[in-house]
């Protein structure tokens, strides 16, 4: 059982130098470290138990069947799905939203509404462009409020948006760039108001914060094992039951039919109908004991510990020298993005690499976010579970070492 | 050969593997479902005549394991003149003791498939005619599969 | 470095007892052991380097990017490609020909045709299926001759469906239910003298006999790690690099796009194009030492041992009574199918469990080809690297015991 | 600061970064190319006025790190009056110096790239704006993208 006094313990890859310099890795919105425990349970299935799964008789097949169907369960139990049937291994959030977006360029016809938000990762932008192309449906924007996107969502823009044409409304439940924490239960229930299906991004969310699909009421939400201490490979597409058994396949192959002849083939019920193909075993199963990591941890304690790092980065932050923060100012996630005056995200990431700090300079996958704020990049650090309020020391410091060499 | 595997092809399942009773089309059926295993491909499809509530003849084909086959068999022995209601309750019964390996308090043949419980894998194999048997009564048109199933 | 002498030490699955016996894996053809090597691989990773790829500066980023693109270049070579570019990580074979076939079903159009086999795994079956449904082209099978398909390839029939019409030609190296070797050089000449573009299932293939996509001059090649020592949930798609910039990407979201606005968005040109999200960094670096591994030992010397083994089978299977063996006598691949009368491949897998010998029941998705035999099922033996002479007396001694059973 | 650091970081692109030349668009220009480098959203437009085959002025804009927008700038310095043959041979002596560390026999102030080599992340920021003009010479109409490029 992990315990906050030895939670740094549990992750190996921390216990470095990097130039030197203990690694401060503040790189959490690209991806998480994995603990001990994870890294063993894959370890443990590819030493014990290996072996393709469901059509298999024999002791190592079923014993694979029963920790991928395990993974599964245990998935259903982390964001509260009733039936595990309703969780859906995929490779992470990108595929997931992929397949709900897919299905639904099938279904949506010109007239019909996808609604999305300003605030988006490409991840759960462009496949609904696709999507809108595909069907000739439009595709609309809820607008981001303030010149620092500090406003959050306009809410009242939502009202005059969601009309009964709007057949899906796709959004973030924390913002990988801003740290915005969206009412997602709410703007659920007025989606569903107006008939609309409800597909949340839950990338950045689902390791950092309790989570219920049944209390949030969405229709479909997704996720990745790898920012969540999972290994990479992995992540979930859960959907409401009475909506995948409608939705048609996107990829076909062995594992997800019924029964095949020449001339066409039936398909499974969910959610074999979505998982074609030898599924990613050992990875699903390393994501059902990152459930337990984190469940043990809790997830209530592990929201509060990120906010209180990024309260204090953002404090902290707030007093350096030409510094332009994004996103709220009050309730955040555990990030903080940032831009100086003169001095360019990568020169800041390469210089704070320098002295081991890991952060991440870019545009963070949010193209039309970052234009329309007249930025190109920031800098992000993102916190998780094992940082501490020493790093952001470590952090601060590095960044005034770097304004000074670059702002003199 | 080891207690488990002796448990699970007792005399009973090996005697209606090998001669399998009301097996092939039934001439007089009014109802017909189709059940198929596909993680295996083992099918069995059911013949009922149902006389109002009541079954009057049953028979099955089809073709899979020696567990699915002699389920099968012995199932349409046990459902031969049962109402709807008894064979749904007779269907709990063989689901409890697959599943649980827990003998019934009357003594009856499909206490046999007991052995079953310590191969999970094999429960899917033991009620694919009780699904199809099931559907047929309720004269559902889909076909049954094992995987809209939770066992 | 492995050898011969020492290679069942490198594979820690297989030093353990199955119900009191000695384990003895014959369902390589569903999945492949992992060596030691490619366990520590992930291993290393996870403790070392784990960080998101591509969009990163700080050194965990730059170190696991390296070792991404290096898993690249790396599985190039395995199979003879001269740009990694040309080889995009999949999640497997399935996942593989899907964004091919999905691909060419926007390109195909009425009249034109998708030519495959009778032999075909459903996930080299049913994207053909659905990309001729959704393009209105016409789906053709070339026949398996023989009773018992020993036959393979109708050769003769092949002349006559390779009209003009064909736009893809595509079929398995080896079958893994029959273990027929195609002529796939052979093959693919004779689809370029009418233009067709070739996709090759090498899934039963890549990992056991020497293969260059170059002296083949194929298009489009899919497999999967796991059936050649590599972790689950990786696979690869190999494309002719001036195809592969004509294909619209199936899947869309970040690290894929050059640009992205609210209007719409520009790809990269491949492999990025075809790898949205972030992708399985962890398992694609377990390929790539997965193919070190296999090539140290030499895949001419891995075939010859499948071979061998195969054929040893073959004859001592062929003593039993009642059984069918299906697939050619001769030259075959490394494994073995066969039926008894009487006894299902279901109660010959749980019995042969028994005596701790893993086998496969059932279609092998292969339903189509399975019912043109007139069979429902068969039990299956495949071989690998790490299966002695020794494990088929093992075998053969446990179908007796079996048959004696049922048989009387 | 570490030794790469400084070697990253001369006093030469410090100051094309602080006081970028030629900077801005070009009201004479009969060519121009856009690059972007998708990984981290830095951008560069190069504008050229071609005299024959004579590059008779050129500028650049954009955004983006130090290392690009000195790199540009830099090079702006460098191409003025070059032949296309001579601005391709230029960027190979340049590519050469940036990926090995190389620096070349003759004095040049491109040689301040020579550190770019230890951070080969690094290495798409120094070519993007050189990548830009080479395919304002040649005329394509389609942005550069750092991603078509092996570098
Ligand atoms: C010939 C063949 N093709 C395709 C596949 C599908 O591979 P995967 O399940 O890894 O996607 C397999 C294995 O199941 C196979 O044997
Ligand atoms: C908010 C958000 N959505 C989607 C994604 C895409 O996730 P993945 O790259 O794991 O598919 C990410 C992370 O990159 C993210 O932060």
């Amino acid at each position: 059982m992990p315990t906050w006094e030895n939670v740094r313990a549990d992750f190996p890859v921390l216990h470095q130098q990097v130039n030197g310099k203990p690694l401060v890795y503040l790189d959490n919105g690209a991806t998480t470290q994995k603990p001990r425990a994870v890294i063993d349970a894959l370890v443990r299935y590819y030493e014990r138990d290996n072996s393709n799964v469901h059509r298999g008789l024999h002791a190592l097949s079923m014993r694979a069947t029963d920790a991928y169907e395990g993974a599964r369960a245990r998935v259903a139990k982390f964001i509260g799905a009733a039936d595990p049937a309703e969780v859906i291994f995929t490779r992470g959030t990108t595929e997931s939203i992929n397949v709900v977006a897919r299905s639904y360029a099938a279904r949506l016809k010109a007239g019909d509404v996808i609604l999305t938000t300003e605030m988006e990762h490409h991840s759960n932008l462009v496949p609904w462009q696709q999507a809108a192309r595909a069907s000739g449906a439009t595709l609309r924007y809820v607008p981001v409020l303030g010149a620092n996107a500090e406003g959050g969502l306009d809410l009242a823009a939502l009202d005059r948006l969601l009309t009964p044409q709007v057949k899906v409304f796709a959004f973030t439940h924390i913002s990988n760039t801003l740290a915005t924490i969206n009412p997602v239960a709410e703007l659920c229930r007025r989606a569903r108001a107006v008939g609309a299906v409800t597909v949340i991004d839950a990338a950045q969310s689902v390791g950092h914060t309790p989570l219920d699909v049944a209390a949030l009421d969405c229709d479909f939400l997704a996720f990745s094992g790898h920012k969540m201490c999972g290994p990479t490979g992995i992540g979930v597409l859960y959907g409401r039951r009475a909506l995948l058994d409608q939705l048609a396949p996107t990829e076909t192959g062995g594992g997800m039919v019924v029964s095949v002849d020449f001339e066409g083939a039936r398909w499974k019920p969910a959610p074999e109908r979505f998982e074609a193909g030898t599924p990613n075993v050992a990875d699903a199963i390393g994501l059902g004991v990152a459930c337990d990591y984190l469940d043990a941890l809790g997830r209530a304690r592990i929201g509060q510990h990120d906010h209180r790092l990024a309260q204090l980065a953002y404090a902290r932050l707030a007093e350096l020298p030409g510094i332009r923060i994004i996103g709220p100012a009050g309730e955040r996630g555990g990030l903080v993005s940032f831009a100086f005056e003169g001095v360019h995200a990568h020169d800041v990431v390469t210089f704070a690499d320098e002295d081991g700090v890991a952060l991440r300079g870019g545009h963070h996958c949010n193209q039309p976010l970052m234009r329309k704020l007249g930025l190109t990049s920031t800098t992000r650090a993102s916190f998780y579970l094992y940082n501490t309020p020493e790093e952001i020391d470590v952090l601060v410091a590095s960044l005034r070492r770097t304004l000074k060499f670059f702002q003199g | 050969m080891s207690a488990e595997l002796t448990e699970l092809y007792q005399q009973v399942i090996l005697d209606h593997n090998r001669r399998p009773r009301n097996r092939g089309k039934l001439p007089t059926a009014n109802r017909v479902a189709h059940g198929d295993n596909p993680s295996c491909g083992d099918q069995c499809s059911v013949y009922l005549r149902l006389d109002g509530d009541r079954i009057a003849d049953i028979s099955f084909d089809g073709s899979g394991c020696a567990i699915s086959q002699a389920s099968a068999s012995l199932m349409t022995t046990q459902l031969k003149g049962k109402t709807a209601a008894e064979a749904e309750a007779l269907f709990r019964s063989f689901h409890e003791i697959v599943t649980t390996g827990r003998e019934p308090e009357e003594i009856s043949d499909i206490a046999a498939f007991a052995g079953v419980h310590a191969f999970p894998a094999r429960i899917k194999c033991a009620t694919l005619g009780w699904h199809a048997a099931l559907n047929a009564l309720k004269g559902e048109a889909a076909p049954a599969t094992t995987e809209s199933h939770t066992d």
